[in-house]
């Protein structure tokens, strides 16, 4: 029994906090508004700093990092409000793409590669319906592309003969159309259209999906962890010192009692996410909702407290707010998952 | 009791209802249904305004004699229910409903003469100097200082939240008169002209990408004596009959049911990726459900208060109420209107406006890129105005007697 | 538009309030460990007010009564946290018997009247399914009879033929077996068991129930308001005085916001009680679903306020959630009625 | 980071869960199973007791030289989980986990030696005289003072909510024995025997008609000098200790969960009325799931704290939350259960106990006869040894340093 961090994962949790560090909103904002919503260079060090490989196993040239491993990462670039799309470009990339041959450009930072699954009318479902691949090649649309307006590479979800398969196709190939459009958290989403694209034979089916996607879920709980624990530090630090009716807001009891809510939600939410990693039976699903559920209330509780600054883009709680927003909904939002977990009971 | 309306009213309600159809353009129409934010774009309103204007019903909660329609409490609950349903533009509120109602009680001759018509025409355009950087919900203690040096006052310090300061031409600010005076009692209320060196104007970008407030820099700006309302050291007393004028009768209920309609209607039409569309979630629709039980009896509580105006009686302690809880029902249909659409409510547009044909393409739905920059919006609900908090304490001490 | 009681109504409110102002707590506790959970002279006295006619038409020798006059004493009868069956076995079986021989004995007061609906199994739903007459006998067994236990009259609802109809059999009669049981208002509810009780023809069918239980719901919604609206005076005379820590409790910030959204609750469930009575067209099942959950969370509130001394039979205080509690439950509990709002919607 | 139990401890388990299967009668386990309050009467607690003292496995709080078994940390969170799945009934606290371990750490060696073997062998019960009805939560300004006269201290004054008095034949109280000190220092810490004229126990029902506190009245009541802990005006001292050593480690979650399991079960047999069972319906099953996610979550909360203490390192700042988050997990489960029962779930026993041959028939199952006395008594969670409000206070200041 044993919740202490082992001395590599200290190691990466200081890494990124280093990497973080020298972040402040405005940089933040600035590198928002760079081609593809975040700064290639940083991207580059990310990977240099081996926090792509992490993900990827050992026979794929990757550190081989345990689920563990991997949500010190989540959790630590969560906690630095990282604009970096490690889980939509690292982590997931990295378990879907193990085996082929596209994985070491990915670990070395050289290719954004990013799952294009979403389906106008498919809601939070996986199974690709409307694209589809027949005669090798590749048709229909795709929404909700993270970071698809920075990425090299697709690993399209498509319909086979009724089967979902898994399919890598460049940007640049013919028959790729991306527009990309602002989404939540200020990062360029897409829709992707494709026509006639070609493609190569599957790089797997459902059950990769479904897995990579399980693992990924973990580490949007973890990152939306580090996010909601960086907002109550930073809202208890605010009423501690912000002063109205000539006194600090935290000597109102009000504010006293919601910042112990604040509190303990946060606490509730690590321990859902240490549960997440270390129990291989835990539903990751219903664990991510939960932990999504608590978390949008922490921020929303933080731009609250925060009074007009905290609706402000010059702190970093709308960002907090708005990335949390974002990862709540991605692979199904809280109603969704706590759904399926009733079901599955 | 009796909830119904009585047959002038009816009569009147079928007037205003024809009215909205015939000028209601679909330009107007668009661009109230495309404003994620509380305030109206200038090029919107400014149709609307003088739409209204020229049928004389623009001022609604001025006096007769300077412009107002000359409504019962009644009429006004109907007109402003039957523009919620309609989808019209809100108007620009603070000449409107904040600062021309103060000159109509406490302006001289020239004041009134000079300002009115001009809030009417739209020829000014006004914002508010209220909350300081360091005094959020507390008023009291503002810094920023008016001197007089002969005929002129000279203004030192900043506001913020000054709404749509960017187009204003004139801002009506509380300002310190007397540095010496007891907190509330050195406190005067003088119109400023915008346009001039001594003001500056920083755009504070919300995290829903709005421009919509800015922070207003005084540095030795200046304004004629004459621009100074009621006395000095009367700006505590002007800026509360402000907030209680805008506590009057409200009219809030109607435009969350017709959100609450429209997102209903939005459910049958949107696939919940298994089968059928998610009006048969149910737990979505459980949510959808107990909003609008609130939002029902929520509209109830407004007719309340209106039954209390329209009989010439106090309107009761429940107008304290009005403001927290029609706040906290719309950030509710914001957050439900969000989770509705999925992946389709997670676009957050950068550009602005909306509607027209600078509006950027949506994914999905055009009601699907609103829901988020709506949301981020409206977590103001519960700040500005006095939050949610400070209002919770002044209905205890003064509704409460705690 | 106008929300004034009319002259009528302010005497019946006055009425009931004479009524229960010389009811403290300890002689309610009595009267509930009186036979049936309640005195029967009176319920007599209630009667002679006119308080039962009341619900009653004109032409069974009531007084007419509208909905709203109804409410009014409902309301009023919640906030005197009155003990009599008023509701069960005054409104509800005037309602249901109107047009028959039995109903001058229940306005009198003579007759005390009840309907038994409830079947093990059957959750809240109203079709008879185990209640059955066959050949003018009856069987079966009802629960959740409410003041069975003093009942004279039973209304009963067996099924006939696949269709429900509503029987009327006195407790005396042969084959009619009552057990009674303590519910959570202190009241004396009953398993009632028919073994070939001999039925004359039905009163009415499932029309007439359902309409009789929707007036019904609107009068539990009216007295859970008045409920409601008792513990929200009585705990905020509590703040005011009770000290704690050297002050009184209502010098907190934290319990002032606490009443506040109690305050905000009452008058929430106020107005809609007030839409349910004169909008003819409201649900009348989602609005006292709606008003029962938002009683219940005052009635928690009410004795979280009050302390240990909350928890005591010894205050008004757990009275009244207990009456509450039971209320919104009968006929469907909150999470029923707003589901069943959903899908009619 | 590592979850699992080392493989002693996995043994231990083993030992004790046979040990639970060999010693838990049908009887016991039902004592514990039907009874709706916090305390469970003698009759079944004494039998388990006396069990588990043979066992030495009783006093799990105490040094192993007054009778403790000398268990880990983590020993004793795996015994009392083990305990919690398998139903074993609560023990007594007062003596066990209250006033026991203040006499070890405190009390004379006579003190020691009279009373830690009459704790074990249930020959003494205990009850707690803290609370007086003019100070519920704020226990420093309690009134009842203990007057020093030759070798007795003569006790006058009143407590509330003194649980099980009407059993016990000894109170440990909190006195006023000196007047003139501050608040805090002049409280003292006496054990007084109960069985004495001067001494009054009256009966206070709960809501739920659970006869489980009292008032008790000291009229010139005696209690020997010996009977003192520690010195005159260290009560608040030896108060605080017995209440942060009921803050050590907790083991409330497996509890919780397996009630969660129980209602899901029963959830599975309780017809919804439309066709099917409950566990289909939509809105109840969220209900559940949501909870025990929460549970869930709890449960590792406990267990970090756990590890802490299994290292030897001070619990950490979670601990304050313990009591917090159980109770109000525990209140909604409560809540959730009533609800399941519909109409079932209304009856409320008036007589006790609700197992055995004198148990009241029930109306449906016996857990539905159990729902609304468990609820109405559970409201206590938030209200007993600090309300909810208290705790939030205590731990904005002393652990967030508001």
């Amino acid at each position: 029994m044993n919740f202490d961090l082992d001395e590599n994962q200290t190691l990466f949790r200081d890494s990124v906090e280093r990497f973080c560090a020298p972040v402040d909103v405005a940089t933040r904002t600035k590198m928002r508004r760079m081609d593809g919503g975040f700064d290639r260079a940083r991207w580059s060090e990310l990977a240099d700093l081996g926090l792509i490989g992490i993900a990827a196993d050992e026979s794929d040239g990757g550190l081989g990092g345990s689920i563990l491993d991997n949500s010190v990462v989540a959790q630590s670039l969560g906690a630095g409000l990282a604009v970096e799309p490690w889980l939509e470009c690292g982590f997931l990339p990295a378990r879907l793409l193990t085996g082929t041959s596209y994985i070491a450009d990915v670990i070395s930072g050289e290719c954004l590669a990013t799952l294009a699954f979403a389906e106008r009318g498919g809601r939070y479902t996986l199974d690709a319906r409307a694209v589809s691949v027949r005669n090798g090649k590749l048709n229909g649309e795709k929404t909700f592309v993270l970071a698809g307006g920075a990425a090299d590479l697709f690993i399209v979800s498509a319909n086979v003969d009724g089967a979902t398969k898994l399919f890598v196709v460049p940007r640049s190939a013919v028959g790729v159309d991306v527009r990309p459009y602002p989404v939540a958290d200020g990062s360029l989403a897409a829709v992707v259209t494709f026509r006639d694209a070609a493609v190569s034979d599957p790089i797997g089916g459902m059950e990769r999906l479904q897995s990579a996607v399980d693992e990924t879920r973990i580490m949007m709980a973890a990152e939306m962890v580090g996010c909601a624990q960086r907002l109550f530090k930073e809202t208890l630090a605010y009423v501690k010192t912000r002063e109205q009716f000539g006194q600090p807001l935290g000597r109102f009891q009000v504010i006293q009692h919601r910042m112990v809510d604040i509190y303990s939600k946060c606490e509730a939410i690590q321990s859902a996410l240490y549960r997440a990693v270390l129990q291989s039976n835990t539903n990751a699903e219903a664990a991510k909702a939960y932990i999504a559920e608590e978390a949008i209330w922490v921020g929303q509780q933080a731009v609250q407290l925060h009074g007009g600054m905290g609706m402000t883009d010059e702190l970093a709680i709308g960002h907090g707010l708005k990335r949390i927003l974002l990862l709540s909904k991605l692979f199904g939002d809280p109603a969704s998952g706590i759904a399926q977990f009733a079901k599955a009971a | 009791m009796d909830m119904s309306f009585s047959a002038e009213d009816l009569a009147f309600r079928e007037e205003v209802r024809d009215f909205l159809e015939a000028k209601l353009s679909p330009r107007l129409r668009e661009g109230a249904a495309c404003t994620p934010s509380v305030f109206v774009e200038p090029d919107i309103t400014r149709d609307w305004q003088s739409i209204l204007n020229e049928k004389g019903w623009l001022a609604t909660m001025w006096p007769q004699e300077y412009g107002g329609p000359g409504w019962t409490a009644t009429q006004k609950y109907i007109f402003e229910k039957e523009c919620a349903i309609a989808g019209a533009p809100a108007l620009p509120v603070l000449g409107l409903k904040l600062v021309g109602p103060v000159i109509c009680k406490f302006g001289t001759p020239a004041q009134k003469a000079h300002f009115l018509p001009r809030i009417l025409s739209g020829e000014d355009y006004w914002c508010q100097g209220y909350s300081e950087p360091g005094a959020g919900s507390d008023l009291a203690s503002l810094k920023t200082k008016a001197e007089r040096k002969g005929d002129k006052y000279v203004v030192n310090g900043s506001k913020i939240w000054t709404t749509h300061a960017h187009h204003a031409n004139w801002i009506f600010a509380l300002v310190r008169t007397n540095p010496e005076a007891k907190k509330q009692e050195g406190i005067s209320f003088l119109l400023i002209p915008m346009d001039q060196p001594g003001i500056s104007v920083t755009p504070i970008v919300t995290m829903a990408n709005d421009h919509e407030v800015n922070a207003t820099f005084f540095d030795n700006a200046e304004s004629r004596v004459e621009n100074l309302i009621g006395e000095e050291g009367q700006g505590w007393t002007i800026a509360k009959y402000l907030l209680e004028n805008e506590r009057g009768g409200s009219c809030a209920a109607p435009a969350l049911l017709a959100e609450l309609d429209r997102i209903e209607a939005w459910a049958k039409e949107e696939p919940s990726g298994v089968n059928g569309a998610m009006d048969h979630d149910p737990i979505l629709m459980q949510r959808l459900a107990r909003l609008r039980m609130e939002a029902q009896a929520f509209e109830i509580t407004e007719l309340r208060i209106l039954a209390e105006l329209a009989k010439g009686r106090p309107a009761g302690p429940q107008t304290s109420l009005i403001k927290l809880v029609s706040a906290n029902i719309r950030q509710s249909i914001d957050e439900l209107t969000v989770d509705l659409f999925a992946y389709d409510g997670l676009q957050l547009p950068t550009s602005r406006p909306l509607y027209g044909n600078e509006a950027p393409e949506p994914v999905g739905s055009r009601e699907a890129q609103l829901a988020l920059p709506t949301y981020l919006n409206g977590r103001a609900w519960t700040i500005f105005g006095g939050s949610d908090e400070v209002q919770k304490t002044i209905i205890a001490k003064q509704v409460l007697g705690l």
